[in-house]
């Protein structure tokens, strides 16, 4: 569970911005921090904690947005080139945050206490954590597969020049969709910002985990992702408390590679094989 | 009927058969996209492949190529079961195709596009004078150096013919070869199918302008919801009842 | 290159310096680097050395080894530097230290570590386990229980100070009842504590290390058993998660070291309002600036009393026993194995993060490469690092 | 310079076809108009307004559809989302026209939550077509429509376009090689060379003698 | 002569002579410091075969030039013999070329492609740093070498010979020769490869798989090839590396550095085999510089610059120039073989 909502956590961003633009956010990591860096802030400075995590998304939005109109528009059908970019604004930030904050920040307290089951005691905020995944991935399948902007998102990204002579106002699609992307990486950042300790290299103990899950989710950016997670998830906590946790990170990347390997298009193509099968005997 | 098998192998004596399709049958979840298709080919023979949109045509070829594995049913090709075969092998067996949606490499050159193809099949030191030689067949040889995705439609549309023939296959697959093509330029391919036809090249051809396929065509196969549905010249063809209402419509337009 | 110690003959003497202000280990890189350059203006402003100015030479090393060589190359050959000191990471140690070797260049590393390197031109002049591991050790099993329960980080540093906990432990009568190593980079922990949970050890030995894995308290502190006494040699005093965490999480966390900035002698707040003075944004003057500080002027002296920056002569008056009085208390040099004799301080942690100094162990000597490898670095120098369970 | 000194005016209601050897920059002219293409000099003028600096997307909303040339489609979105893309011009009128899509085109009802981009080229054709006339547009781009698709489903194409272009005044610009089916829709027909336009005619004036004139190679 | 000359040609020839005469103008620091610097120019040209010309996204390069490092430690050090070096030197290229096959083998037969095998790599590399990190106990050992954990192993000794009297060890300028003349060889073989029928065949996978197949390619087994190859340049880099530094450890194979050879490939302009080498060398130099200056905004200003790079120039920077000498010098307009034509860069896929 409590792996779980982390991979999902951690991927969720990224999925929206790689998904569905294609676009490799090495900086993603970076994003996270600054959440978690203007969440911090924030709640030190007396902001109720749930205001304090949604200003930290919002904020990493704005960020998103200046990032995009800046330098990411002009990246748009040249993943490759993104790399480069996103590679570049990760090292101006990661450096920057030092620069301006210093190495550390004073972290704060997990909220809401803990609970014992048998003679283990849980973290009731790592409960609502899972929670929240469950609910923004709902959300997220919602808006992206259910809503006109969703259904226009996604043509876009698959063909830009159709999408638009079709009407649809391209470039405010790509910029939403970072935007979205960015703060959802916000949002994650805010919520962990309560369980770890915050500096500039904060953000980076998410990255292996976010590309891991979201690739082997494969194209569908967010079922993909939930199954992704799940699955993952539940290899690494139970490698990790059977066998410790260097067995859990190890058998979590071997699970991934064996994973593509029997499933090269990663989980969303297993998935839409799957639904093809139950739509067609149905229908 | 059970003189037949003997009668078969007489007709194979006399007209070697270079494919034949068994039984050949596949699945996309529920649907079946081609079911239980017979076709026999013979070499030298020049055959239209005709039938209403999402009959199966293209998924045939494909079958034919490797490109899909059939739920059922087997391909074989020179007497040789080549069901299993990956499909660049089948390829290197004297398959040429030219794919409905056109296969070029957009970023590359006219050039580079026809010497990726031919490399294969022509010997190093003659490969420019191919590549030269086979642009010059469909007239694109001013085209050679530019850069594939700023050719328009129909020039692309050649470049992918020429690329076809460069392997020198012994049949060629050519799924709708003169879509996008105004009548002057459908003549032309017409007369270098049926050139290449002459050569002694086995042809299987898909298009949907009967006027194309009257002009070239001897033998003509429709399929219909993934079944063969009749077959036949194509004069028996256009006037079967049937497929002129699956198909082919009321005769308005002809005569342009 | 071994003009690189004739430096005489210029009018500065060149302190060369490698320390990461960037990168993951930038949080003690940068408290590091603030020591050497608050020792040199010291010095400077007292009339430098040999009548000399020192001039420090301090690219960035950004947390790579890779540019801990290129530097530690450019820094010889190229600044002809008199002396090197730095390096955080054990790795970014062991990837200059052959170059040091190999051009006989004079070389100090003033920071904590596992222990074990015997080499002529090194000085580890930090904390090492006979300091670190033993004393708190002690303390732990006389205090609490002999129950232990190790969690340690996954690569040198935390295998090997493990062993000597394991050591340590055997020596003392505790008894290990369970060890985790935990990946670098790892934040997450919560089935490591539900298995300290299940354990039910008398106290915790956390020998974790970096921002990631600091993380681990605040997780221990609202799902792990509330009042487990906990040790360590290396948090608090190196990267001060006692002020980057809320209190409690380290409530009830003894630390053995040299130095703490809540250290209450004399000398020690001397240092730190000194340290303060000149950098008064840094969020803490920890265990490693203090052996920085040490460090150089430790060198210094040895100049001064060499007369010349000559590398053999300025080893030879180090290895004379040479000592220095430091915010830390008496620091010398043990001749056999290059390695520090220090006081060392049993700090500890109260429910609001007060760090008292409750402890302390006189001059403790750094005997192990000696006593148990036979190395006598006066004699013969193997250019090694050895490990307990060798 | 693929296209120039081209001036064409598309009269409400018309249908107005383009005829053209390959590469004579039909497909180019289409592009500039519905400005996925710079445009040099010229104005693109579109019921009475100058919509030259318009970007794509706004010209599409004042109403201009357009079927490109190898019928593109979304390919990952089902067929049935694919024709919800197309309501994206239709800003002012309310009902979109799905029935009438089904009717004319059954094969796409059949298919709705099929990938698009696993059906067949024909069928993909037909997709484009009905994903265009969803959005009601006023003027209709059609380049070359028929390439692909079965021979009696041109037939019902042309039907549609002229029911529609009867029924709600729908205006059409058809680059087409199918004469028959220029011959049955186009009010005037203008020909294209080396990217210029190089006659003007009456569709029905159409013979055999012209088509030998512009279309030869 | 001048007809076939063009800007790339031209200043690729310069290079090659200032290089080869560099010895006799640089100091033995800026040799030692320039060898370093072309030593990492094989990992580029190893991700360039791979990913440049065929098209495989690779993000775990550095673990070949790991498993290069690693192996000719480990071997070379086991034998105490200067001769036994150019063994290790040859066996470690040799493994690393039969585990890159092996693992090329495991994904292109088995249909993974694009940014699966990104993630493929990245995970074997990850799971290599991971492994090599605890590897701190003796129970680690490989012969009588300690794999040496996180701290890695050091005193690797340097490529030598000996020969009777004879004895040389490759270092300094000897190293540099070493480097510098096998960097031409390769060069000019895969420059010439590239117009060959290989290279086409690396071509036609780049461009469009699917459509390849039919063309009589046999997919799995060229990308297989390529990676093998690559694998093994990214160890000869490995190797060169460690001879240079005397060490190697798993941070050279951690996300960081796994990434730098894929954001320098393609910020050079992926498809041009001299610009990676040219932009790989400009890249360790600024770098290098940035962090001698010891400045807090290094790592800032180099992300600044990798944007502007992007933003400004997007065929990659060294492929304008190239574009630039020719119109200026050549008088014409560049049409470079294999598709690093004048007006097209990206792929939209890896
Ligand atoms: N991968 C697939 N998944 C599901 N359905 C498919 C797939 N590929 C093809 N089909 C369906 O199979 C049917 C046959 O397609 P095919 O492309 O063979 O038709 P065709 O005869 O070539 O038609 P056209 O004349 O329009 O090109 C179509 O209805 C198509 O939608
Ligand atoms: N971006 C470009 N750069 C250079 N030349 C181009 C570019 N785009 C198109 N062309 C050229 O412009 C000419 C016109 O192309 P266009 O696609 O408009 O032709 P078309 O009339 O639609 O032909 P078809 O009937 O084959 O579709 C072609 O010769 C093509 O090579
Ligand atoms: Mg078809
Ligand atoms: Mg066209």
């Amino acid at each position: 569970m409590d792996s779980f909502s982390f991979l999902i956590l951690a991927a969720i961003g990224l999925a929206i911005i790689f998904g569905m633009m294609g676009v490799i956010n090495l900086a993603h990591g970076e994003f996270i921090m600054l959440g978690a860096y203007i969440t911090t802030l924030l709640s030190l400075a007396g902001v109720p904690i749930p205001l304090a995590i949604m200003l930290g998304a919002l904020g990493v939005g704005c960020f998103g947005f200046i990032v995009d109109k800046l330098i990411i528009r002009h990246l748009y059908g040249r993943p490759l080139d993104s790399v480069v970019a996103t590679w570049g604004i990760s090292l101006i930030m990661g450096q920057g945050m030092l620069i301006i904050m210093g190495p550390s920040l004073q972290g704060l307290s997990t909220p809401l206490g803990s609970f014992t089951v048998g003679d283990i005691n849980y973290s009731t905020y790592r409960l609502v954590l899972g929670i929240i995944a469950c609910l923004l991935l709902v959300i997220l399948y919602w808006v992206f597969m259910h809503t006109k902007f969703g259904l226009r998102s996604r043509a876009t990204m698959q063909n830009e020049e159709i999408a638009r002579s079709l009407g649809t106002n391209t470039s405010r699609m790509y910029t939403s969709t970072f935007v979205i992307g960015s703060m959802f990486a916000g949002l994650t950042g805010g919520l962990y910002s309560f369980t770890m300790s915050i500096g500039p290299t904060f953000g980076s103990g998410f990255l292996m985990e976010s590309f891991v899950t979201v690739i082997v989710g494969g194209a569908n950016p967010l079922i993909g992702t939930v199954m992704a997670g799940g699955t993952l998830g539940v290899v690494h906590s139970g490698l990790s408390y059977v066998f410790g946790t260097f067995i859990g990170r190890v058998g979590l990347l071997v699970a991934a590679i064996l994973f593509i390997r029997l499933w090269p298009t990663g989980f969303s193509g297993l998935i839409e094989k799957k639904l093809i099968r139950v739509k067609r005997y149905n229908g | 009927m059970e003189l037949q098998p003997t009668q078969n192998k007489q007709v194979t004596s006399n007209h070697e058969k270079i494919l034949e399709l068994k039984n050949l049958t596949i699945d996309f979840g529920g649907l079946r996209a081609v079911n239980n298709v017979n076709l026999t080919v013979n070499r030298g023979e020049l055959r239209g492949l005709i039938g209403p949109n999402g009959a199966g045509k293209s998924t045939i070829f494909k079958l034919i190529m490797g490109i899909h594995s059939p739920t059922a049913g087997q391909v074989i090709l020179k007497e040789n079961d080549i069901t299993k075969t990956s499909t660049w092998q089948r390829a290197r067996l004297g398959i040429g195709i030219k794919m409905q949606i056109p296969g070029v490499f957009g970023e590359l050159t006219g050039y580079e596009n026809i010497r990726i193809a031919a490399q294969n099949y022509v010997v190093p030191n003659e490969i420019d004078e191919e590549i030269n030689r086979l642009a010059k067949l469909v007239g694109i040889e001013h085209l050679l150096e530019h850069e594939v995705n700023n050719l328009s439609h129909g020039q692309q549309q050649w470049l992918e013919i020429a690329m076809t023939l460069s392997s020198k296959p012994e049949l060629l697959l050519l799924d709708e070869p003169v879509a996008g093509m105004g009548p002057e330029e459908t003549a032309f391919t017409a007369e270098i199918v049926q050139r290449l036809n002459k050569n002694g090249v086995s042809i299987i051809f898909i298009d949907h302008d009967m006027e194309f396929v009257r002009k070239i065509s001897e033998r003509v196969t429709v399929l219909h919801q993934g079944a063969t549905f009749a077959e036949g010249s194509i004069a028996e063809i256009e006037s079967n009842q049937e497929v002129i209402e699956i198909y082919l419509g009321s005769d308005v337009y002809e005569g342009a | 290159s071994d003009d690189s110690s004739s430096g005489s003959n210029e009018d500065t003497i060149k302190l060369g310096v490698l320390e990461d202000r960037s990168g993951d280990f930038a949080l003690v890189g940068i408290q590091k680097s603030h020591a050497v350059e608050l020792a040199v203006e010291e010095i400077n402003e007292n009339g430098g050395l040999l009548g000399k100015q020192i001039e420090i030479i301090a690219p960035d090393t950004q947390s790579d080894d890779k540019r801990f060589q290129e530097m530690a190359r450019k820094l010889i050959l190229e600044d002809e530097v008199d002396v090197i000191m730095g390096a955080f990471s054990s790795a970014s140690r062991e990837a200059i230290r052959p170059i040091m070797e190999q051009n006989k260049m004079l070389y100090f590393y003033n920071n904590q570590y596992e222990g074990g390197v015997a080499s002529k031109y090194t000085f580890p002049t930090g904390a090492v386990p006979e300091h670190q591991v033993m004393t708190v050790m002690e303390y732990m099993i006389d205090n609490y229980g002999s129950n232990i329960y190790t969690i340690a980080a996954d690569y040198n540093f935390g295998q090997i100070t493990a062993d000597w906990v394991r050591v340590a432990a055997e020596d003392l009568g505790g008894e290990i009842v369970g060890e985790e190593f935990i990946p670098l980079g790892e934040s997450q922990f919560n089935s490591s504590i539900n298995k300290i949970q299940k354990a039910k050890p008398d106290f915790l030995v956390v020998l974790l290390t970096g921002e990631k894995q600091s993380s681990f308290y605040e997780q221990w502190n609202t799902s792990g058993i509330k009042d487990l006494p906990m040790a360590t040699t290396i948090n608090m005093a190196q990267q001060y998660e006692h002020i980057r965490t809320e209190a409690p999480a380290l409530a009830n966390m003894h630390v053995a070291a040299p130095f703490m900035e809540e250290l209450d002698t004399p000398e020690a707040e001397a240092f730190v309002e000194k340290f303060r003075e000149k950098f008064p944004d840094d969020d803490y003057v920890g265990m490693e600036a203090e052996a920085q500080y040490t460090g150089v002027y430790l060198w210094a002296k040895a100049v001064e009393q060499a007369g010349t920056t000559d590398v053999d002569a300025v080893i030879e008056e180090l290895e004379s026993g040479l000592s220095y009085d430091a915010p830390s208390g008496t620091v010398s040099i043990d001749p056999k194995s290059h390695h520090a004799i220090k006081d060392i301080y049993l700090f500890h942690a109260d429910d609001e993060h007060n760090v008292s100094n409750i402890f302390k162990w006189e001059q403790v000597e750094p005997y192990w490469l000696h006593e148990e490898k036979g190395i006598d670095l006066t004699k013969d120098s193997p250019n090694e690092q050895y490990t307990p369970i060798d | 310079m693929i296209v120039r000194d081209v001036s064409i005016h598309v009269e409400k209601g018309k249908v107005i076809s383009i005829i053209g050897r390959n590469g004579v920059g039909k497909s180019t002219l289409m592009k500039g108009i519905m400005g996925l293409l710079p445009t040099k000099t010229g104005k693109v003028i579109f019921d009475g307004v100058d919509i030259s600096h318009a970007s794509t997307y706004e010209r599409a909303r004042l109403g201009i559809g357009y079927v490109p040339q190898g019928h593109g489609v979304f390919p990952n979105l089902t067929v049935e989302e694919n024709i919800r893309m197309g309501e994206a011009i239709n800003i002012k009128k309310e009902n979109n026209k799905y029935e009438m899509i089904y009717h004319y085109f059954p094969r796409i009802k059949e298919r709705l939550s099929q990938k698009a981009g696993t059906l067949s080229g024909g069928e993909r054709a037909q997709l484009s077509i009905g994903r265009a006339l969803i959005g009601q547009p006023e003027l209709l781009i059609l380049d070359e429509p028929s390439e692909g698709i079965q021979p009696n489903i041109i037939q019902s194409i042309g039907e549609i376009i002229n029911q529609i272009n009867k029924d709600l005044g729908l205006t059409v610009l058809l680059v087409e090689q199918h004469i028959g089916l220029i011959k049955t829709l186009a009010n005037t027909c203008y020909a294209m060379d080396k990217g210029s336009i190089v006659g003007e005619h009456a569709a029905d004036e159409l013979s055999s003698e012209m088509i030998q004139k512009y279309l030869s190679v | 002569m001048l007809k076939n000359m063009n800007a790339e040609k031209s200043i690729m020839m310069l290079l090659c002579i200032t290089l080869l005469i560099f010895p006799l103008i640089g100091s033995a620091y800026d040799v030692l410091n320039m060898s370093y610097f072309l030593s990492t120019v094989f990992l580029s040209i190893s991700l360039w075969l791979i990913w440049g010309l065929t098209g495989i996204f690779s993000f775990g390069q550095t673990a070949f030039f790991g498993v290069g490092g690693y192996a000719y430690a480990m071997i070379s050090m086991n034998f105490d013999n200067p001769n036994m070096t150019i063994l290790a030197l040859i066996l470690a290229m040799v493994i690393a070329w039969g585990l890159a096959f092996l693992l090329g083998y495991f994904m292109f037969y088995g249909g993974v492609n694009d940014v699966f095998v990104g993630l493929i790599t990245l995970c074997v590399t990850l799971v290599m740093a991971t492994f090599l990190a605890q590897s701190a106990g003796s129970q680690w050992k490989i012969g009588d070498v300690l794999l040496g954990g996180d701290n890695g192993i050091n005193n690797i000794p340097p490529i030598a010979f000996k020969l009777g009297s004879i004895e040389l060890s490759l270092y300094g300028n000897s190293l540099y020769y070493f480097i510098i003349i096998t960097m031409i060889i390769i060069y000019l073989l895969f420059k010439k490869m590239q117009i060959g029928k290989l290279g086409y065949s690396f071509i036609a996978v780049r461009e469009n798989r699917e459509r390849s197949q039919l063309l009589g390619y046999n997919i799995p087994f060229l990308q297989t090839l390529a990676f093998s190859f690559g694998g093994m340049l990214a160890a000869f880099s490995g190797v060169l590396y460690v001879t240079w530094g005397g060490y190697i450890a798993p941070s050279a194979m951690d996300i960081s550095a796994a990434a730098l050879p894929v954001v320098l490939v393609a910020a050079a302009g992926r498809k041009n085999i001299s610009a990676v080498m040219i932009f790989t060398v400009l890249y360790y130099f600024l770098s290098q510089k940035l962090s001698v200056s010891g400045s807090e905004y290094a790592l800032v200003i180099l992300g600044v610059i990798l944007i502007l790079v992007i933003l400004v120039v997007p065929q990659g920077i060294v492929v304008t120039l190239f574009n630039f000498f020719d119109r200026i010098f050549f008088k014409k307009r560049r049409r470079n073989v294999n598709g690093t034509t004048t007006d097209s860069k990206q792929a939209g896929n890896f």
